[in-house]
């Protein structure tokens, strides 16, 4: 039962992206990829419940691997797959039409279509194998197979910048992940010559078991390596340019889905690789290491934010931001601040998939990515502005999401865990993204349509959230809310599997 | 690198002849500024690469070695260099503009990167007292010298041969410190590789086909 | 609020609603003979007053409520103030319940109202009178609030019959510097507030120089005798309030009819003789320029801050 | 069941009930139904209040609601002063609010019945409501940011009507984020040195910590909870939010919202710290000096009705501040009684502050209702169209300017009383400072005579200036019944303050002053040889001049005729030779212009022809908010030009982002090589 428990989520999507490959995409087989990712999520519960029960699960030799923060990364995989697959017809609906005339004829533009399909399920096979992985080097192969699938989603509009997001982003996380490959390969021959079995050399439980045994100064090395290559799959400072260009080119389900999830499983690896480098170094040299990254990411999203032209980009350099300040929680590594920056991540996924949703649409409507060239959208397109409006509330912080409960215990576990510092200076530069991300929104939103030359030139555009868009991206807002007044469903899996990677 | 006097030695020196001719390749790719060239020093050092799996294979009596040394041999010697070599076509344009950094410049950065690499791979070398930790250096060193390509190379096929030079430096070390990663996982890191390298090559000719050239300063469209 | 206390109240109000007018008059007076005029009399402003009472009542058209009612409230503040105030005795009716700060409240209430009044009228002079009135006023009550912090700090209470009655038993503390620094600080807010020269010119109908009188150009008939009556009131009671805190000689501390009627008397003369100075005063100085009387209610305001610190430190 | 938790109970109940009708009610019903319930809201909050004050202590816990921290609530008498005027003023704004918000929509735009604002504006109240129930540092950060995001949503309500509600709204988002940052950094650092978050356990463990963070702690605190309360360096955001939000809502900000920062500060300075040193409360105290003066004489030349009245806030709030630096000051050199006095004072002007602010930001409300406009230059005479509004307004206006018989003038005479006696405290700052704040509050009280002159003077009386005030009507009966409510509470402080003596008393008990000063602080203050008794003195007066009218009555011959104006016989007097709010003020502004620094400037255009012959003279004159100009515009200016230049570090270049990769694996493998 558990060994079907743990392949689903890899099988679904992979039956998924073969529906697209064999049928392409059509009316009938538009939403294989979203029964996918609800099989996904709802395999998902069924593992924290059992894990939450009966502890992790292990099978295929410990090749494959479920414990809590397994299980919390899989939710995050399903919900957000779900919503993102889910928006995928709509959008290819609006878009597919608009790119396809710059390549040739509408046969082409199905293939694209098809292959949209086959690689977003691709995507989503691909993250749950990286987050279910047990050993080290299942999880990198499954983080590069999931920059060598999305390569393609990021040049999918065929565009020239689109085409230079594609190969910035292969490139930069290609290099990173090499990096971090280097460290994997270090950290095996450390763990070889402490003497820990050929299969059981790359697995977590064995390393942190083994881990008085292993050289200090060989993991030091191969911890600050896996750090700096994963952390640039989670958009994190020194290796960060692709996450712009990548978000503002990617059809907006896709760069959702890169948001909302799959920095989160990059970053999941990072706390896993902090895990092990506490176990045998102290929280000495990680804690620097993650400080420095978080700090380091939160000031230049801060800094980017503030003239920022592009809403896209904007949404994006927010991501990084998020992420920023998540590391910082993992720097601090106290049970509470893991707990906040797991809540974090659900809250921030949420919000981040909604506003990328919205912002594809608000393309759609607009035609422009330009910031100041989208004046007055409340009056105009109310149902539109509001959505949007209401994900951006909850990337500001603001109480009743869930995003203000997380900043709050992780402002509570800095100062506890004797950081006063760092975590004064994480929030002053929150402050300064906060003022930039208000003043670009307010400009977006609000004002009045009757006047501005620029806005009556365009054609009115229909209201273009129907139903059927609008009703997923609300009730992910309502989560959200809901995770904010109360996180009632998933407090107790947070808490354990804040449990096994505290200090 | 000194050689001991123990009949065991043939086989050290052989690997450090290995060794050698690995370091030298990347040095010679620096060097160079044609990417054909380029594509076929990287087939000697594939080949050096699964030369020095053999002989670690023989010294420590790894028979799967073997079939790893066969199949790195095979992707990296074979595969890749050829795959490389059809996507540069016989325009001029291709051959490789003046690089960010001189070629001088860029050969003195080498030497200091092999320096640095030497002091960072100590602790791997105290590790293990043989001949292979002692070669650690070569392949860390690699590594540096192929993200220098990276870096300065305004080609982007030149980019991808650096990708390359940063990949083989990593499977190296991989043999010199610990005989080679388990095999599912040495066989997933291949594909991997020859899957980005593959959509390397794609984007690459639908670059020429957008932008006229495979030039990667006309990629600065997506700035802030 | 005994029966004695409610009879020196009565006493005081009577006094100080019949003699301002004859206040008014022997300033007049003494002003014309020393300008080598005959003058009208002592008792002119009675004959205006009754004068006044026999016209017509006129309502100049637009103006409101607050037109009509400002005359009121200004006699009634100045009476209330007379009643609190311990001018003859020091056992007045509202002395416990009206100290120094309400004293001073009633009377700028009846200048903001006067003002309003002078906004209501919708013309150009009520508009400046108005204007320049609450500039002053505003200026001078740092002043007032000094002076009373000044005279209360050492007794611990801004109760009026306390003040006087640590006047009247210790003389010397009058002579402090503190209480003369502020004696000279209240002098300058009483011209301020009640419009006498320096500060403005009560004769005048000078468009550009009139303050109070820009404020009632409107009031006629028995209006204007009300307001006329008002000022003089007012005129008196500060200078009585000026007198009892720093020249309290006289004043009756105990409830005894004959020392009560003494003080009443003595009062009379206080109040004429301080008339006399002022009118006297008046002939030789001229009216400052407006924007200049900031920087005499500035000085003013120095020399409380200087009786404060004075109070402090000194004694 | 303690009426405090009674009362707490219904309003939650209200509040979600209101929520409902917002979200589910048709369009027609819902402006109605939300008022009511809100007003409901307001009422059990008042109640809740009362029974604090009246001595009732009601504290709870629960685990369940706020991930990761758990609701901790606790209302002892110093919250129950807040929740009481909290209440008071929600439900006299939520009954004006049924009248304004149902034909609100100006000019076409849709108007306040919207769905979105009708449900803002129960949670707004019931965050008022929640903040002092607060009792753990994560209750208090939720409940201050519930509040910050409703009211910053219902600022920008009317983003359609003009270019500036945006900004201000910006500003407004920006500022409040800045306080609760720091509020959030000082109290989680006392929270971990005291190494608990209830307010109970931080209050046990404040004598245990070091004082220099308690003096950080406190300065963090200060700015948080001042900007809030529109201190003056931090109040910029103030004169901005309030004239552009709703008049109900602006009525809630001004007279509740504020109050806020003031019971964060009393809650943190006085109770959890438990005092601390002096000059944390000299600092409040110059604060508070510097608020009322510099708040008051921008009120004093502003000419928008509702801006004058959000700097009148910053006046009021800053002597408040005096009254509670006062009070520190006291505790702190060993004068219980006089500090109780003092901190009595604050809390009186709070709630009486609150009373005459609600009806004049209602009274505004009506008249930007009515006329479209709040620029005083473009009213006058809405006297004549408006009497009810107007005798409300003037109300309001006299308490302001705290002249007897107004709602203001107890609680600043007791707040002058505190100060006088304060000379008897030793130490030289105490002597210099006092007297600084004593004609500190004697300026800002002259000054606001001449304000709200200006205000009711130039905006109501005389005649319409312009056509839009021709036509002013008066407000719908909802909004004369809010403001009705507005007025008998401070008809009720302006005639018996003394009333609230005993509660006061147990208040400045709770807040840690306890002992023998807390009785006397009552109204009638016989213990300190002062005495005031308004209802003597103001009904003194009224009765003189009722019978001076009779008596007139009585002496005058025939009925009163209308007689025109004296024009100098130079022809019909227009409207337009009023004194307008700018004429009126312009004295003011010249004395002190050197503090106000007006800008005035005027270009003449001429003709292409000829230079010689003008074609156009434009001369305008502004005077900015000085602070803003030295302090905020070089900061946002630094902020850009960092913005601008740092574009550069994501210019697009493949090669610059390997290269940041490369820098950074050389930089990491030097520290490995140099770690061994």
């Amino acid at each position: 039962m558990t060994a079907l428990m743990l392949l689903v989520p890899l099988a679904a999507p992979l039956l998924a992206a073969l529906v697209y490959a064999v049928f392409g995409w059509r009316r009938a087989t538009a939403h294989a990829g979203t029964a996918g990712a609800a099989l996904v999520l709802a395999d998902a519960i069924a593992l924290a419940v059992r894990v939450m029960r009966r502890g992790s699960a292990e099978i295929l030799g410990g090749w494959l691997r479920a414990d809590p923060l397994a299980a919390f990364m899989l939710l995050g995989i399903g919900t957000i797959g779900l919503l993102a697959c889910a928006a995928s017809p709509a959008y290819l609906a609006a878009h597919g039409n608009a790119h396809d005339g710059q390549r040739q004829g509408a046969r082409e533009g199905a293939g694209a279509t098809r292959r949209y399909g086959m690689l977003v399920s691709g995507f989503l096979a691909a993250m749950a194998t990286a987050v279910l992985a047990g050993n080290l080097g299942l999880a990198w192969i499954a983080i590069e197979a999931t920059t060598i699938v999305t390569a393609f989603l990021v040049g999918h509009a065929g565009t020239r910048q689109a085409l230079e997001a594609a190969w910035k982003y292969t490139v930069i996380c290609s290099v990173g992940i090499a990096l971090a490959l280097l460290g994997i390969i270090v950290l095996y021959a450390a763990a070889r010559h402490a003497g820990l079995g050929e299969s059981s050399a790359l697995e977590y439980t064995a390393l942190i078991n083994h881990a008085r045994t292993l050289d200090p100064a060989v993991t030091r090395m191969a911890v600050a390596l896996m750090i700096l290559g994963f952390g640039a799959k989670a958009g994190l400072v020194p290796l960060h340019a692709w996450l712009p260009d990548a978000h503002s080119q990617a059809p907006a389900p896709v760069s959702a889905l890169m948001s909302g999830v799959l920095l989160p499983v990059a970053f999941s690896q990072v706390l896993r690789v902090t895990a092990i480098g506490n176990a045998v170094l102290g929280t000495g040299f990680t804690r620097t290491l993650l400080l420095i990254m978080g700090l380091g990411s939160l000031a230049l999203a801060a800094l980017l934010l503030i003239a920022q032209r592009d809403y896209k980009r904007m949404l994006a350099y927010s991501t990084m931001e998020h992420m920023g300040l998540i590391t910082v929680g993992a720097a601090i590594g106290t049970r509470l601040a893991l707990a906040a920056i797991l809540l974090h991540i659900a809250g921030h996924g949420l919000a981040k998939a909604v506003a990328f949703i919205t912002s594809g649409h608000i393309l759609s409507a607009e035609g422009t990515t330009r910031i100041d060239q989208v004046k007055a959208l409340g009056a105009r397109q109310p149902v539109l502005a509001g959505i949007f409006g209401c994900a951006l509330l909850a990337l500001l912080g603001f109480p009743p999401f869930s995003l203000f409960a997380s900043e709050l215990a992780l402002a509570r576990s800095g100062f506890a865990a004797h950081l006063g510092w760092p975590t004064a200076a994480a929030f002053a530069l929150v402050l300064l993204a906060f003022a930039a991300l208000a003043a670009h929104a307010a400009r977006m939103l609000l004002g009045d349509p009757d006047h501005d030359p620029v806005v009556d030139a365009r054609p009115a555009a229909p209201g273009v959230l129907g139903l059927i868009t609008r009703t997923p991206l609300i009730t992910a807002l309502v989560a959200v809310a809901v995770l904010g007044i109360t996180a009632w469903p998933i407090s107790s899996l947070i808490n354990t599997a804040a449990q096994t990677g505290h200090r | 690198m000194t050689t001991m006097s123990t009949p065991a030695n043939g086989a050290s020196e052989l690997l450090d002849l290995a060794a050698g001719v690995f370091l030298l390749a990347a040095v010679a790719i620096l060097w160079l500024r044609d990417v054909a060239a380029q594509t076929r020093l990287l087939a000697v050092q594939g080949s050096a690469l699964a030369a020095m799996a053999v002989v670690l294979g023989a010294e420590q009596a790894h028979p799967e070695l073997y079939a790893v040394a066969a199949g790195v041999g095979l992707l990296r010697a074979v595969v890749l260099p050829a795959l490389l070599r059809r996507a540069v076509n016989a325009r001029a344009a291709d051959r490789e503009t003046r690089p960010l950094l001189n070629v001088g410049a860029s050969l003195l950065t080498a030497a200091a990167l092999v320096l640095l690499a030497y002091a960072v791979a100590q602790p791997l070398v105290r590790l293990e007292a043989t001949a292979a930790a002692r070669a650690l250096s070569v392949g860390l060193s690699v590594v540096l010298i192929g993200l220098l390509v990276l870096v300065t190379r305004r080609n982007a096929l030149a980019q991808v041969v650096g990708f390359l030079l940063l990949d083989n430096g990593i499977t190296a070390i991989a043999f010199l410190a610990a005989a080679g990663v388990p095999l599912l996982v040495e066989l997933g890191v291949s594909f991997d590789l020859l899957l980005v390298v593959l959509v390397l090559r794609v984007l690459t000719t639908r670059m020429r086909a957008v932008f006229g050239s495979a030039d990667l300063d006309d990629l600065r469209e997506l700035r802030d | 609020m005994t029966t004695s206390s409610v009879v020196i109240s009565a006493l005081q109000v009577t006094l100080v609603l019949a003699g301002a007018p004859l206040l008014t008059g022997l300033m007049r007076q003494v002003r014309a003979r020393l300008e080598g005029r005959a003058g009208g009399g002592v008792l002119q402003p009675w004959r205006d007053v009754r004068k006044l009472l026999r016209k017509a009542r006129l309502d100049p058209e637009g103006t409101g409520p607050a037109f009509r009612t400002a005359p009121l409230i200004g006699v009634a503040a100045a009476i209330m103030a007379a009643a609190a105030i311990p001018l003859a005795a020091t056992g007045t009716a509202l002395g416990s319940g009206a100290d120094l700060i309400a004293v001073i409240g009633l009377l700028t209430l009846a200048s903001a109202m006067l003002a309003l009044a002078g906004l209501d009228t919708a013309t150009a002079f009520g508009g400046m009178g108005a204007s320049r009135e609450m500039t002053i006023t505003a200026l001078a009550e740092p002043t007032i609030l000094m002076a009373v912090f000044a005279l209360s700090t050492r007794i611990g209470s801004t109760d009026l019959p306390a003040i006087v009655t640590a006047g009247i038993t210790d003389g010397a503390r009058l002579a402090s510097p503190a209480s003369l620094l502020a004696a000279v600080a209240l002098a300058v807010v009483v011209l301020a507030e009640t419009g006498r020269l320096p500060v403005d010119n009560p004769a005048t109908h000078l468009e550009l120089t009139m303050v109070h009188e820009a404020m009632v150009l409107e009031y006629s008939g028995p209006d204007l005798a009300l307001v006329e009556l008002g000022a003089s009131m007012r005129l008196a009671v500060l200078l009585g309030l000026w007198a009892s805190l720093f020249a309290p000689w006289g004043i009756a501390t105990t409830a005894g009819a004959a020392a009560v009627v003494l003080g009443a008397g003595v009062f009379a003369a206080k109040l004429a003789l301080l008339g006399a100075a002022l009118a006297a005063g008046e002939v030789f100085t001229a009216k400052l320029r407006l924007f200049r009387v900031p920087e005499l209610l500035a000085g003013s305001f120095l020399l409380a801050v200087l009786a404060v610190t004075a109070s402090f430190f000194l004694n | 069941m303690n009426p405090v938790a009674l009362g707490l109970a219904v309003a939650s109940a209200a509040g979600a009930l209101a929520v409902a009708a917002a979200l589910l009610a048709p369009a027609r019903v819902r402006v109605a139904l939300v008022g009511v319930l809100t007003a409901v809201l307001g009422a059990a909050g008042m109640a809740a209040g009362g029974a604090a004050l009246a001595g009732h202590i009601f504290t709870a816990h629960v685990s369940q609601l706020l991930p990761l921290a758990g609701v901790y609530l606790a209302v002892d008498a110093l919250s129950g002063v807040f929740l009481s005027v909290g209440g008071a003023v929600v439900l006299a704004a939520s009954v004006y609010g049924i009248g304004y918000f149902r034909h609100s929509g100006h000019n076409g735009h849709s108007g306040g019945n919207g769905r979105a604002i009708q449900v803002l504006w129960p949670v707004f109240a019931f965050s008022l409501v929640l903040v002092p129930a607060a009792a753990s540092v994560s209750t208090l950060l939720v409940a201050w940011e519930l509040m910050a995001v409703s009211s910053l949503l219902l600022v920008v309500s009317e983003h359609r009507r003009s270019a500036q509600v945006r900004s201000a709204g910006v500003w407004y988002a920006v500022m409040t984020h800045l306080g609760l940052v720091t509020i959030l950094i000082g109290l989680v650092w006392l929270a971990s040195a005291a190494r608990t978050e209830t307010f109970a356990g931080i209050a046990a463990a404040a004598p245990g910590i070091s004082p220099v963070v308690r003096g950080g702690v406190f300065v963090l605190v200060l700015a948080g909870f001042g900007s809030k309360a529109g201190m003056v360096p931090l109040h910029a955001w103030l004169p901005r939010a309030h004239p552009e939000a709703p008049s109900p809502a602006s009525a809630l900000m001004s007279a509740a919202m504020v109050n806020l920062g003031v019971y964060g500060l009393v809650r943190v300075g006085l109770d959890l710290l438990g005092g601390g040193s002096r000059w944390w409360w000299l600092l409040v105290l110059l604060l508070g000096s510097l608020s009322a003066v510099y708040g008051i004489l921008q009120a004093s030349v502003a000419n928008d009705l509702k801006r004058l009245l959000a700097y009148s806030t910053v006046e009021n709030l800053g002597l408040i501040l005096v009254g509670v630096g006062a009070a520190g000051v006291f505790k702190d050199s060993g004068f219980p009684v006089l500090a109780a006095l003092a901190l009595a004072a604050a809390l009186l002007h709070t709630m009486t502050h609150a009373a005459f602010k609600t009806l004049l930001f209602l009274g505004a409300g009506s008249v930007l209702h009515a006329t479209g406009t709040r620029d005083l230059d473009d009213l006058g005479g809405l006297r004549a169209r408006m009497p009810v509004t107007t005798g409300l307004f003037a109300l309001g206006a006299l308490g302001a300017a705290a002249l007897p018989g107004g709602a203001g003038f107890p609680s600043e005479w007791l707040l002058l009383q505190s100060l006088i006696h304060g000379l008897v405290v030793p130490g030289v700052t105490v002597v210099v400072l006092l007297p600084v704040a004593v004609g500190a509050i004697a300026l800002s009280a002259g000054l606001a005579v001449a304000a709200f002159v200006k205000a009711l003077g130039t905006g109501f009386l005389a005649k319409s200036r312009t056509p839009a005030a021709e036509h002013a009507h008066e407000p719908p009966p909802a909004m004369l019944a809010g403001m009705g409510l507005a007025a008998l509470a401070c008809a009720g402080f302006a005639l018996v303050p003394g009333l609230v003596g005993p509660l006061l008393g147990r208040a400045v008990a709770a807040a840690g002053l306890g002992g023998a000063g807390a009785d006397q602080a009552a109204g009638r203050l016989s213990a300190l040889g002062s005495t005031l008794s308004p209802l003597l003195v103001v009904g003194g007066a009224l009765l003189l001049v009722v019978l001076l009218r009779v008596l007139m009555r009585l002496v005058a011959r025939g009925p009163r005729r209308a007689a025109p104006l004296w024009d100098c016989g130079a022809g019909p007097l227009t409207p337009r030779m009023e004194y307008t709010a700018t004429s009126f003020a312009e004295p003011l502004q010249r004395v002190f212009d050197n503090v106000l620094a007006p800008e005035s400037d005027l270009d003449v255009t001429a003709y292409t022809e000829s230079a010689y012959l003008v074609e156009r003279v434009a001369y305008s004159r502004a005077v900015p908010d000085r602070v803003e100009h030295r302090l905020y515009t070089p900061v946002i200016g630094a902020v850009r030009r960092a913005g601008t230049a740092s574009r550069a570090l994501a210019n697009g270049s493949v090669h610059r982002y390997l290269g940041y990769g490369f820098a950074s694996v050389i930089v990491l493998l030097l520290v490995l090589a140099a770690a061994q």
